[in-house]
């Protein structure tokens, strides 16, 4: 069945390639194929899942690395069904979104370069051999580095495609590290032998994989300060391909922490788990901040996946730490927080990015203040996307709300089990810098979807924008109605992820279904279906209610009153003026640079026109990256002196070189 | 049978060298051409073959001894050869139409081309370390004057340059044979023999340790200079960037192999007689000192072919870490890499044959949208450069990685970390050229070109197995690596 | 014996400080004649039939053929009275000295096996080699590079005879076809260098970087 | 049974005293300013009046605008069914301080997404203050209610409140008082009353939540202001609640409930009271001071759970 799953997307692969630009069928078959390969993981997820089976396949290489081995056990099988889940509605998607790439781009080739990715972040979640691992991982990101460039005729997406490249590789370098010292110790490559001494591997040698590992998937994830590439490559790719990127692919690095955390190390000291926590709320807050001052839609929207990773890594940091103090239950109500996040953010970003992609279809722009009033034209688009950012903004009743709320009651346990004054006060301190957070998201996704869907539109594009076609708006659709089951039924699936977290942490045996319960009783109650059915009950109410207070109302459609002269989209609140006084409140994080020059103009108040250009620096690229990289630099240039293209200088090495041997060797 | 197999394998080329050059019809000639390296590399294949049952063969009296080492280095001699001057074909044609040369030279530049893969094979053939100093010797003679072919004033001193460095360092090998030869003075027999490889082997008890050291020294520095491993690489870029695109492909991916297989014979012999310690340590060294010094030259590159070149100067390196490193891991991979490097290496240098030709100019400044301009070879040089950088599915990556392994399982920390490190800025530098030559718009007064069949062909033969070799070893092929290994390591 | 070696030495640093080129070329024909001279001595000693062979050989060829043809070259492409050294000569010597110094000290007798002609043999040789190495690094003109190949020659088959009483013969004429095909080729290459760039000074040569 | 009706009870008299809260408050600042001031029930006489008015709509305007006050109001209603207000709330098992909180930011969002519709500036200006602010508002506000959380070992609103309520006297001890003090501050920025927002004015400079409802009409705007009141009357009875919580029907019996609604209307009463007092005796801050204060009160509810660590220190 896996196989089956694995060669639809090779064929798909493969007939992208043959069919190449020309043929009419290069969007459709490797499209269909994907879907279909999808479906068929999905199929296997839920199997795993549902009927706790776990499904094996195994194919023989000559290489002396251990065999090509695929195993989907619980974790895979969530990370699978996550994958597969967004796998088909992106392929509905693209079915349109591509479309608008025909003739610009080579259809064939991008639906190769798809399939390829989809298969690799299947593979990568089934692997359970080192080597095969990295080779799959090295695969997918090739697959995503040559869909960034897809677009390569700009020059910023050829910068991105770089940045992205390199930083992922070096990530790499440093799994290969993690899982050179496993095999040292292990002799092989294989997960199961890793697995065998992972009970009896000295803390200091599991330290040394936590880091490397650690700081290898803390790249693909792209928390602060390894950042760099996503906000640049995640906005230069296609669209569709956007959206499997920052819902799924960072996904792919928070399984592989997981994996190395919770099945091939074993418990570890608990600053792993404090380590995770830190960079975790860093890049939660510092994320946050910079999602305010964006324009670029789709830039905004990966900054928020910065965040998002951010709080992810927090909760795997609480799973740990709580693991690491013996709090199992504990460490699993954390796990279900980080596993409910991770589905909730796959869809709801994935969500976003297709509908800023939709937007980008029909107006050709990401530049919010070159948009807006796009609800009147792209109703089905907007309405999608409204729900997309109320969830995003983690509001009740949608399921951004649920993973939140999980989080933060699992942070409160940092309190509420006496595990020393620290972390008494650390859990407070942690749940105000998410609340921050959370009120940021919301300040800036309100500016996003304000500026962007509602009043004037800005721009003849924004104006003359049409809704998008059937196979986009009803994957956003499919997307916003996950989003919304999720919210209301989540005791059903937090039972399935409790299942899947007991599996990974074992510890004390409580029963994965009343799990929750346990916990919540005592600590906290929440049953959402409620809340929806009063907020959605409400509303006939009070629409009785005042008919009967004011009687039947009566609307008058009129132009909004602007002193005197018809408004016009020049008088609209723009983005950056709403995203002022945080810019000015953030100044410290942002340091923005602004000027302000009037034109044509005696008075200063009475200038006929007035230019203002603000832009903010990234603190990290400023005194992190680019340090490093001037160093680098200056070295090369020396280095590179020492070819002087002069013959004598060479023999002088040469005899250097003999004489210093001579030396060394007698 | 078996002699015929290796006299073919040895002479066709030689035969093929005179015939070219006597035939005055180009079209002949290139059929001539076609023909020879065909039948040297079935020929080759044959004596592999027969290797596989795992004993070495010798032929004519002792001079020639082939074990499954030299006859592993000899069938990538073979394949290279093949599809270089394939390659060559179409590419030298089309110097001449455009009137970089005169038909004329066509006939010297086979000459040459098929002199240089005999010297070659000789070399890797020679059982008799004299008689490898002299096939060594040989190649630099014939590929400098492939090295000066165009006769301008650029590829005038890139062959001076190595003719010089490359003579001397050969000095100093041969004061290494002779020290050789003087070790193993105190044993009895009929001169003549003392120096073959067989021999020493045999009675590796009575040479003189000290000795042998000292000759190991100046053969690691005269091979060395050869095999361009830092800091004697320097004739490297300048050879490597002026010869013809199809030498330099030979150049790199398989006469830098015949040199260090040079210093790994010395290598071994003098592991027989005072253990590895000693030489290891040596080969690691030189080994990261050339892969750090390729970094910088990399990254501040102007040139195309210079920039290919350095690559091979790393890569030398990592071949004598895997050696330096040994363990079974390590020399399989160092095995391995010796066949990777060199078709990687090949194909990249055709494909940058065939932009450099195409655009007119080796400048990376100069070539730009690269994938639009001539597709096929703009896709394959971002293919080669990700398969040379060591880049999963490709075939680098598996012997780079079983390096890795290698170095971690000796518990060489610092060293392994320092070749991941290397290897990973290499990418960068690597990355930041090809794609700007790769990607973006092409220059306007370009149209968009098409490689000629055999070029494509040339191209594909390698393009095949870096991608096959990246996810399977063909069993045949594991077969050959253990018994190298079992000729490297003596570990089975 | 051992007057021939200090002969053969003296001539090496004379040759290191050599300013004008014709005057070097006649050094290097003399250290031709010395290293006949010595290997027949050398025969002569131990009896060796090789070594006589060797002794013709070396004497044609490095006594006669190739100083003659560096002639040619000089009258052929008129090389200018330049004085092609990079340092003081006085310096030189001492470079010079300190290499002897340290010849003797790589292959200082108590290392070797018990051979008295390599003891007495190996660390002139050696020397020879690195002075001929020297040679080549402080001198600007192509073609005394070309000397300073010579000169490392000669080292080499000093060692080759002290050491091991001469090489196999098989691989001694292929050792010298090889180093004559070389000469040949760089002279080859000399003249082309000449006729592109109007001069030998390698200090032209210098247009490959980085 | 009667818990029930009581609780149901409880939220229909929230609902319905919300808007004389203001006008209290409104008159009591007038009688502060030496004025006679309007009645006390002027905010139902403006109430009634939208109600009945037709509605102008921006032409830029889409149903998000129609809708929104509808969502505002239902938000806050469920807000309300979360909250003891005399005694147990009718959905007190449903929610606890997050999704109370939350809710509340739901009606905040739509609120200024539909302060957008206009496509005026003002609409954008109140909007982006709004939310700038609430954002900065939103951690002091979790982190106060978070303190009390972790003291009663549950974030349960009714178990919180409980927990306080049984305490009785001991109460009073320094970590109560900080948290009275952040909650105060917290809770004059979340109703938008001086010195963080002037709820009486219209002047571009100083208005947030004003700006926008500038073009609301008829019954959109009735229930904005409706709901705004609400909202107030919700905060200051979270307030009153949690911090002097004595004679709260935790049992049933009405005597009891009637007691606690006299005590609750007095409480409140006097709260009212109070803001008015510093309403009218202090100046509106300028928009930037504003994070200032709002880190003050970060600060006291952060030293509020340091003080409760050092109680139980003592405790133990």
């Amino acid at each position: 069945m896996m196989l089956m799953g694995i060669s639809f997307f090779g064929i798909g692969a493969v007939s992208g390639l043959l069919l190449g630009r020309k043929s009419r069928f290069n969007k459709g078959l490797p499209l269909i194929m994907a879907g279909v390969g999808s479906g068929f993981f999905l199929a296997l997820a839920l199997k795993s899942l549902l009927l706790g089976v776990q499904v094996e396949l195994l194919l023989p290489t000559g290489l002396p690395f251990g065999p090509f081995i695929l195993v989907i056990d619980k974790l895979a099988a969530f990370f699978i069904l996550l994958t597969s889940l967004m796998g088909l509605l992106v392929s509905l998607y693209s079915w349109g979104y591509l479309e608008g790439l025909r003739e610009k781009h080579n259809l064939g080739y991008v639906g190769f370069l798809y399939n390829l990715f989809l298969l690799s972040m299947f593979l990568v979640i089934t692997i359970a051999n080192g080597f095969w691992f990295l080779v799959v991982w090295e695969v997918m990101s090739v697959a995503s580095l040559l869909l960034v460039l897809v677009e390569h005729q700009l020059k910023e997406v050829r910068q991105a495609g770089f940045i992205y490249g390199v930083m992922t590789h070096f990530g790499t370098a440093f799994i290969i590290v993690a899982f050179m010292i496993l095999f040292i110790q292990a002799g092989t490559f294989d997960f199961s032998s890793f697995r065998a001494i992972s009970q009896n591997l000295d803390l200091k040698v599991a330290g040394m994989v936590f880091l490397a590992s650690t700081i290898g998937f803390s790249t693909k994830a792209g928390v602060i300060p390894l950042h760099v590439w996503l906000p640049r490559a995640h906005p230069a790719a296609p669209s569709n391909i956007s959206a499997l990127m920052s819902g799924v692919m960072v996904k792919t690095a928070i399984y592989g922490m997981l994996r190395f955390y919770f099945d091939l190390l074993p418990t570890g000291p608990s600053w792993w788990g404090i380590s995770l926590i830190f960079i975790g709320i860093v890049s939660a807050l510092l994320g946050v901040i910079y999602t305010i001052v964006q324009r670029d839609i789709k830039k905004l929207l990966a900054y928020s996946t910065v965040e998002n990773m951010g709080i992810l890594f927090t909760a795997i940091g609480l799973a740990l730490f709580f693991s690491a103090k013996g709090l199992d239950n504990w460490a699993v109500f954390a796990m279900v927080a980080v596993f409910y996040h991770a589905l909730n953010h796959a869809v709801f970003k994935g969500l976003l990015f297709m509908g800023a992609g939709s937007v980008l279809h029909v107006t050709h722009t990401k530049d919010m203040e070159k948009l807006g009033g796009l609800i009147h034209k792209m109703p089905y688009t907007s309405l999608f996307m409204l729900v997309g950012v109320l969830a995003v903004m983690a509001l009740p009743p949608l399921n951004g709300f649920i993973g939140e709320w999980l989080l933060f009651q699992a942070l409160l346990g940092l309190s509420w089990n006496s595990l020393g004054a620290i972390s008494y006060l650390a859990g407070p301190i942690l749940i105000t810098i998410l609340a921050l957070t959370g009120g940021l998201v919301l300040a800036s996704f309100v500016r996003m979807y304000g500026i962007t869907f509602l009043a004037l539109p800005r721009s003849s594009e924004a104006r003359d924008a049409v809704e998008v076609p059937g196979t986009m708006t009803s994957s956003m659709g499919f997307c916003a109605a996950i989003c919304i089951l999720l919210g209301i039924f989540p005791v059903f699936v937090v039972r399935i992820l409790s299942g899947i977290s007991l599996a990974l942490i074992g510890g004390q045996k409580l029963t994965s279904g009343n799990l929750l319960e346990q916990l919540t009783m005592t600590t906290g109650q929440i049953y959402p279906l409620v809340i929806w059915a009063s907020l959605i009950l409400f509303v006939p109410v009070i629409v009785i209610v005042t008919r009967l207070l004011g009687g039947k109302t009566i609307r008058r459609r009129a132009e909004t009153w602007s002193c005197g002269v018809s408004a016009n989209h020049s008088m609209e609140y723009t983005g950056t003026a709403f995203a002022e006084p945080l810019r000015i409140i953030f100044a410290r994080v942002l340091q923005p640079q602004r000027q302000v020059s009037t034109n044509g103009s005696r008075a200063p108040y009475f200038s006929n026109g007035l230019r203002y250009r603000e832009k903010v620096v990234s603190v990290v690229e400023i005194y992190l990256y680019r340090p490093v990289m001037s160093i680098f630099y200056q070295t090369c240039k020396y280095v590179r002196w020492m070819q002087t293209g002069n013959l004598h200088t060479y023999l002088t090495y040469m005899f250097i070189t003999l004489v210093l041997v001579l030396l060394f060797a007698r | 049978m078996r002699q015929m197999a290796i006299l073919m394998a040895l002479f066709i080329p030689l035969i093929t060298a005179i015939s070219c050059y006597l035939i005055g019809r180009p079209v002949l000639r290139n059929w001539f051409t076609a023909l020879g390296v065909l039948i040297s590399f079935g020929s080759s294949l044959t004596v592999a073959g027969q290797i596989l049952t795992g004993q070495a063969l010798t032929a004519m009296d002792g001079w020639l001894y082939i074990d499954a080492l030299s006859a592993y280095l000899l069938v990538i001699i073979a394949l290279i050869g093949l599809i270089a001057a394939l390659y060559s074909i179409n590419y030298m044609q089309h110097e001449v139409e455009i009137g970089i040369i005169v038909p004329a030279q066509l006939a010297t530049y086979y000459l040459f081309f098929h002199l240089f893969i005999f010297t070659m094979i000789l070399t890797v053939m020679a059982n008799n370390l004299g008689l490898l100093w002299i096939g060594i010797e040989a190649t630099t003679l014939t590929s400098a004057l492939l090295v000066g072919f165009y006769k301008q004033k650029s590829s005038l001193e890139a062959a001076w340059k190595y003719i010089i460095l490359c003579t001397v360092g050969i000095a100093f090998a041969l004061l290494g044979v002779i020290l050789t030869y003087y070790a193993a003075g105190q044993i009895e027999s009929e001169s003549v023999r003392t120096l073959e490889w067989t021999f020493l082997l045999a009675n590796k008890q009575q040479l003189d340790p000290q000795v042998l050291k000292l000759a190991f020294i100046f053969i690691l520095v005269g091979f060395g200079t050869k095999a361009g491993l830092a800091p004697l690489h320097h004739w490297l870029p300048d050879a490597h960037s002026q010869a013809p695109s199809p030498v330099s492909a030979v150049l790199s991916g398989v006469l830098l192999n015949c040199a260090l297989y040079g210093v790994i014979r010395y290598h071994l012999l003098l592991s027989q007689v005072i253990g590895s310690q000693f030489s290891s340590n040596l080969l690691l060294v030189f080994g990261l000192v050339s892969m750090g010094v390729a970094v910088p030259f990399i990254y501040l590159q102007y040139d195309l072919k210079r920039l290919l070149a350095y690559s091979s100067v790393e890569h030398m390196g990592i071949i004598a870490v895997g050696i330096g490193l040994g363990g079974k891991l390590g020399l399989y991979g160092a095995s391995l890499h010796f066949l990777n490097h060199a078709v990687a290496k090949s194909l990249l240098f055709f494909t940058a044959g065939s932009i450099t030709q195409y655009y007119g100019t080796r400048q990376i400044a100069r070539i730009r949208g690269a994938i639009t301009a001539l597709p096929i070879s703009g896709v394959l040089l971002f293919v080669g450069s990700l398969a040379i950088t060591g880049v999963p599915p490709f075939n680098v990556f598996v012997s780079e990685f079983s390096i890795v392994s290698g170095g971690f399982a000796q518990e060489r920390y610092v060293a392994s970390g320092l070749f991941l490190l290397f290897i990973s800025l290499i990418f960068a530098g690597f990355m930041y050229h090809v794609l700007r030559m790769v990607l973006g718009t092409k220059p306007n007064n370009l149209a968009i070109g098409r490689e000629s069949c055999l070029s494509v062909v040339a191209m594909g033969i390698p393009l095949v197995l870096i991608l096959v070799l990246g996810l399977y070893i063909p069993s045949i092929l594991d077969n050959m690596l253990s018994e190298v290994l079992v000729v490297l390591g003596g570990v089975k | 014996m051992n007057i021939l070696f200090s002969l053969i030495l003296i001539n090496a640093f004379l040759l290191v400080g050599g300013k004008r080129i014709d005057y070097v070329i006649w050094l290097v024909a003399i250290q031709g004649v010395l290293l006949a001279l010595i290997s027949t001595v050398f025969g002569f000693q131990t009896g060796n039939n090789f070594l006589y062979a060797g002794a013709f050989l070396v004497l044609v060829v490095k006594g006669l053929i190739v100083p003659a043809a560096l002639f040619y070259i000089v009258r052929k492409i008129k090389i200018s009275r330049e004085i092609d050294l990079v340092f003081r000569s006085n310096i030189l010597f001492l470079i010079a000295a300190g290499l002897v110094l340290l010849s003797y000290w790589v292959v200082s007798p108590e290392i070797l096996p018990s051979d008295l002609a390599a003891k007495i043999g190996l660390p002139v040789a050696l020397s020879l080699l690195l002075i001929g190495l020297l040679i080549m690094v402080t001198r600007k003109l192509a073609l005394s590079q070309l000397i300073g190949l010579l000169v490392m020659e000669n080292g080499l088959y000093m060692a080759a005879m002290t050491a091991t009483h001469g090489m196999p013969l098989m691989i001694e004429l292929g050792v010298f076809f090889d180093l004559l095909v070389a000469v040949l080729i760089m002279g080859l290459f000399l003249f082309h260098i000449d006729k592109t760039f109007g001069s030998i000074n390698t200090d032209k040569l210098t247009s490959l970087k980085g | 049974m009667n818990m029930v009706l009581t609780a149901v009870l409880q939220v229909i008299l929230l609902l319905v005293l919300a808007p004389l809260v203001t006008g209290v408050i409104k008159k009591v600042k007038a009688h502060l300013q030496c004025r006679m001031g309007a009645g006390i029930f002027q905010v139902y006489y403006d109430i009634g009046k939208h109600m009945k008015k037709e509605a102008v709509i921006a032409n830029s305007a889409s149903w998000i605008y129609i809708v929104s006050p509808y969502l505002v109001f239902s938000a806050l209603t469920t807000a309300t069914m979360l909250l003891p207000v005399i005694a147990e709330a009718p959905l007190s098992f449903t929610g606890n301080i997050f999704v109370l909180i939350y809710l509340l930011a739901l009606g905040r969002v739509m609120m200024a997404l539909a302060a957008l519709e206009s496509g005026s500036a003002f609409g954008g200006m109140g909007s982006s203050r709004e939310v700038s602010l609430a954002a900065l508002a939103e951690p002091s506000l979790i982190l106060a209610l978070v303190a009390l959380a972790i003291s009663a070992g549950s974030t349960n609103l009714s178990t919180i409140m409980a927990n306080l309520a049984l305490q009785g006297i001991g109460l009073l001890n320094p970590a109560h008082f900080l948290a009275i003090a952040a909650l105060l501050i917290v809770i004059i920025a979340e109703v938008g009353r001086i010195p963080v927002d002037n709820p009486d004015t219209h002047l571009e400079l100083t208005m947030i939540h004003e700006g926008m409802l500038l073009e609301y009409s008829g019954k959109g705007l009735a229930l904005m202001i409706w709901a705004a009141s609400i909202k107030q009357l919700l905060m200051l009875t979270l307030f009153v609640n949690l911090f002097l919580p004595w004679g709260m029907a935790v049992a049933g019996g009405w005597l009891q409930v009637l007691i606690a609604l006299l005590l609750y209307l007095l409480k409140i009463l006097i709260l009212s009271a109070v803001l008015a007092l510093i309403e009218s005796s202090y100046a509106k801050m300028r928009l930037f001071k504003v994070p200032g204060l709002l880190a003050t009160s970060l600060v006291l509810a952060f030293l509020t759970i340091l003080s409760q660590l050092i109680l139980r220190g003592a405790g133990k």
